[in-house]
């Protein structure tokens, strides 16, 4: 199972940016865009998120395989609305969800981890929920890490699983090894919280070249500004003549 | 989702977090920190994998129940929040719109109905184990796919059919199948539940500390 | 020949060369030490002779039969691995579970994997361990249980490494009379140069590539290999090269304490 | 006094005792070896010196204050602690970053950290791996980052859990000699001798209690405490102690491989 979000975020051209201007302009657009309900400003949204694809020098394969994974949800609301209201609520539905999925797909493939938590940290996100969110995101690696080492060592010892779930003995050996790599992973994630806390950590991670407002994001801004509005006005009607 | 809808869910939900969030902070132990975001990160884990059910099909772990039995209610509330954030941050998991009404049914309606069947079958039994465990499971499975049954039908309703599922399609729908996937979370989490009072018992103390604390 | 390799290469995600082109065989009953700077690719080499890992370049030969993605279960069962990091080995939830996990997939018969069990506990002094939860004990004890969990399946091929990083001085000295007195072909990776020379009949040093493959003795007299891959003889040794300098006398580095005390003792 | 303890006990979950009783007083500027067989409490003990974990038992005072459960924060800023296995402690994306992780906990100003997780990295030969996904190195690849990570802060005390562990020889040495030329005080837990002789003026001999607190050169004399604690000679000591044996001669163990050739050189 591949995780690493962190992959292209380094080498992306959105990287420069501000993480907090990013996630803010991200985000609006995101909730605009959960606003939008025709076909025309709908396209131009997905056009827009497209572009910023494009832009991120985000390998496609890899937006593409994210997409994918969410690809049954999209499909599914866009079916139930196929049969239940028309082709049209059907198709908007699809489009809308596409674009929202996409953004944000763009926006977490560009920004390091600890860029956008930093930034969720400097929104005031309580620290409770912000150390939560750093911890749990690497010990998801670890919990996955203990796994894979687990179904090795399994192996090299001649286990063989794979029978099916609903007798009692594969039940019995898959709710211990969840239990298992659960209290592994809890030891591990114990002592690394330790070694952080030893290394004088105090709910706070600090970041070498830590991040300024500069002009570019000013222009970041701005275009996500003028989308955001153009998407609006036209939703509300203001000029039809679209 | 009708925006009226999300909004609505955001509206619930973010206030009954925040609470849990502060409540939760009044009396933090350092330790409970690892583990709290261990189990996050085990959930999350979990939520991935698919599990045959019966007849076909197929569900994964919400692992609320798991997260409330070991860690109480606000801790419950807090690993679910965590987690369903993180999915939105490196999935992009149905978006930020999703997220408040997700937030709304995993990280409230689920841990608050796990949370009140466990405290009231825990009287007489052994702690957190025995029939309480299963029966909260499947019953927070349950309860939170009504709430998202019941918020695709408001939205139907609302928005003249531009968003959701129809009122007599969404609920029995919703409700049916997760009565049948919820059978699979109640398996999964008491058999997590036993194993872990059997090897690592200091790690249930967790949840009935925060009890204690409250009370 | 139980174990070979042809041409083997290997590439870790994001273009880390850990193997270049690597051939290697292992004979039948054959002691072979695995020497070699961090990071040079031991363990790598190690997880593709276990078939834990497959190379994409090149040929990994166990058994007779060509290592495939698909039918490496059958490859595993002719070899038994040490991993590096015990944590990566240990996983039921008893010590004698554990040790009966590998013996229980064989499909011995209970009594026998329970005499099975009984041995190799004793053997790595974790007998009094049995009914601990083995996440909970200490690295070296860790370490001990993990090397039972091997012992008390003994397949053909042994696997080991780093088998006595963090083990205490008397259990090292009592795995490596445990391994001298086993029969199966075994591959040792490890930092330690005195245990290897107890060990292997035959060094082979990695960095990346096969720097060198031949005797211990061939290999003290190469310098500039065991420059290259950080080595460094173990002290005794060292102590009898400084005084032959002293001496000006000619004799070569000893490879045991006593063959050492033999060179002293002849001097006098 | 930089840290004292004052009968320290110990217990694991499931009543497993790894402490009884311990008295242990660390001056400023003295290095102490803590040796002693598997699972006997030396990481224990390590962990309570640097306040992460509390024994119920016993007093345990951190430059001149007592560690308390509450206020351990203030405590952990005088110690910097190397776990035994580095998985634990590599934490951050890139092996830079987790070398900076400390001193910008410490706000120092980033020109400063920079230099500092330069040096560190230079220190433990780690350089190269600066732009590194930690998690992805080898295992003595992440030995030596993690050292590099307490370097980089340079802590009043250092206490070090198995520094030598899974190092190639160079890398040893290397480690071996930047301690040597560090004025903070350390406590190393060790298996091996040869590094505990070079590095520490004290001995500490742990099993579970403390069987022994004095030099080496005494505890060489103890041939009961050696045994009882699992440990054996480094190689060099015994060659030399079978010579006397063959000799008839009487001198003390030697505690390096240099004191050992003068003893050679002087038999002549
Ligand atoms: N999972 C991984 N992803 C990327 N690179 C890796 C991974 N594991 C190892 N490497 C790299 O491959 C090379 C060989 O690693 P390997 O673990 O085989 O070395 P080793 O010889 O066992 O070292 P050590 O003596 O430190 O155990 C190293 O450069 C290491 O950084
Ligand atoms: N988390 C734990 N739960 C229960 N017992 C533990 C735990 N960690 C260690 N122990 C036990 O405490 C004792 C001391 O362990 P410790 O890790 O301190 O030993 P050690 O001297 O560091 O050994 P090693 O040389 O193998 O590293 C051992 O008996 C061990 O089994
Ligand atoms: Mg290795
Ligand atoms: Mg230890």
């Amino acid at each position: 199972m591949e995780l690493n979000a962190d992959r292209f975020a380094k080498d992306s051209w959105l990287s420069a940016f501000d993480p907090r201007v990013k996630l803010l302009c991200f985000l609006s657009l995101a909730v605009v865009i959960a606003l939008l309900t025709g076909t025309e400003v709908l396209l131009l949204a997905l056009a827009f998120v497209l572009s910023l694809a494009a832009v991120s020098r985000v390998p496609p394969s890899h937006l593409a395989r994210g997409y994918a994974m969410a690809f049954p949800f999209i499909a599914a609301a866009s079916l139930a609305l196929l049969f239940t209201s028309g082709t049209g609520n059907a198709l908007n539905m699809g489009l809308r969800v596409s674009a929202s999925v996409l953004l944000l797909l763009v926006l977490v493939s560009s920004t390091p981890f600890m860029d956008v938590l930093w930034a969720l940290r400097w929104f005031k996100l309580p620290s409770v929920l912000s150390d939560m969110i750093m911890f749990t995101y690497r010990f998801i690696f670890v919990i996955l890490d203990e796994s894979g080492r687990m179904r090795l060592a399994r192996s090299s010892r001649g286990f063989r699983g794979g029978r099916s779930l609903l007798d009692g003995e594969a039940f019995k050996v898959l709710s211990n090894t969840i239990g298992m790599i659960f209290l592994r992973s809890y030891r591990r994630a114990d002592r690394v919280y330790l070694a952080l806390l030893s290394r004088g950590y105090d709910g706070r991670v600090r970041s070498l070249g830590g991040h300024r407002l500069r002009f570019r994001d000013a222009g970041m801004g701005l275009a996500f500004l003028i989308i955001g509005a153009l998407a609006l006005t036209q939703q509300m009607g203001w000029y039809v003549w679209w | 989702m009708d925006p009226i809808v999300v909004g609505l869910g955001w509206a619930i939900a973010l206030p009954i977090v925040a609470w849990a969030v502060h409540r939760l902070r009044q009396n933090l132990d350092e330790r409970v920190v690892p583990f709290m975001a261990i189990l996050a990160a085990g959930i999350f884990v979990a939520q991935m994998l698919n599990f045959p059910v019966a007849m076909g099909t197929t569900g994964h772990l919400i692992g609320a129940t798991l997260a409330v039995a070991l860690l109480g209610l606000y801790g419950g509330i807090v690993v679910m929040t965590t987690i369903l954030t993180i999915q939105c941050l490196v999935f992009g998991d149905g978006g930020l719109t999703a997220l408040g009404l997700n937030l709304l049914n995993m990280a409230v309606v689920a841990p608050l109905v796990a949370y009140g069947l466990l405290r009231l079958t825990r009287k007489g039994l052994n702690r957190w184990n025995g029939l309480g465990v299963p029966l909260a499971a499947w019953a927070s499975v349950l309860a939170a796919a009504l709430s998202c049954g019941a918020q695709l039908a408001l939205s139907y309703t609302l928005s003249g059919g531009s968003y959701g599922i129809e009122p007599l399609l969404s609920l029995p729908a919703m409700g049916i199948y997760h009565a049948i996937i919820g059978i699979g979370e109640a398996l999964i989490t008491s058999g997590v539940v036993l194993f872990l009072s059997r090897v690592a018992p200091e790690t249930l103390e967790f949840g009935i500390r925060a009890e204690e604390a409250k009370a | 020949m139980v174990i070979s390799l042809r041409g083997v290469s290997f590439e870790y995600p994001g273009r880390i060369r850990a193997l270049e082109n690597v051939d290697l065989q292992l004979k039948e009953g054959e002691r072979v030490a695995l020497v070699g700077p961090n990071g040079a690719g031991k363990s790598t080499l190690l997880h593709l002779m276990a078939a834990l890992d497959f190379a994409k370049e090149g040929e990994v030969w166990i058994a007779g039969k060509k290592v495939e993605r698909r039918g490496a279960a059958e490859a595993r069962k002719q070899v038994g691995f040490l991993f590096q990091d015990p944590d990566d080995q240990v996983f039921m939830p008893s010590v004698y579970e554990d040790v009966a996990f590998g013996p229980l997939n064989m499909g011995l018969p209970e009594e026998e994997v329970r005499a099975r069990v009984d041995r190799a506990l004793e053997a790595v002094g974790a007998a009094h361990l049995a009914k601990r939860v083995p996440q909970n004990l200490s690295l070296g004890e860790k370490k001990r249980v993990a090397m039972a969990g091997l012992l008390s399946m003994s397949p053909p091929v042994l696997l080991l490494d780093e088998p006595t990083a963090n083990l205490d001085p008397q259990g090292r000295r009592d795995l490596v009379n445990v391994l001298m007195g086993l029969k199966q072909s075994m591959v040792i990776a490890t930092h330690d140069l005195t245990v290897a020379f107890e060990l292997a009949d035959r060094a082979i040093v990695l960095k990346g590539r096969v720097l060198f493959d031949g005797t211990f003795r061939e290999l003290m007299r190469r310098p500039e290999v065991l420059k290259e891959a950080n080595l460094e003889l173990p002290s005794f040794s060292r102590l009898m090269m400084m005084y032959k300098q002293h001496l000006n006398a000619d004799f070569e580095p000893p490879l045991t304490v006593e063959e050492a005390l033999e060179i002293l003792k002849a001097r006098r």
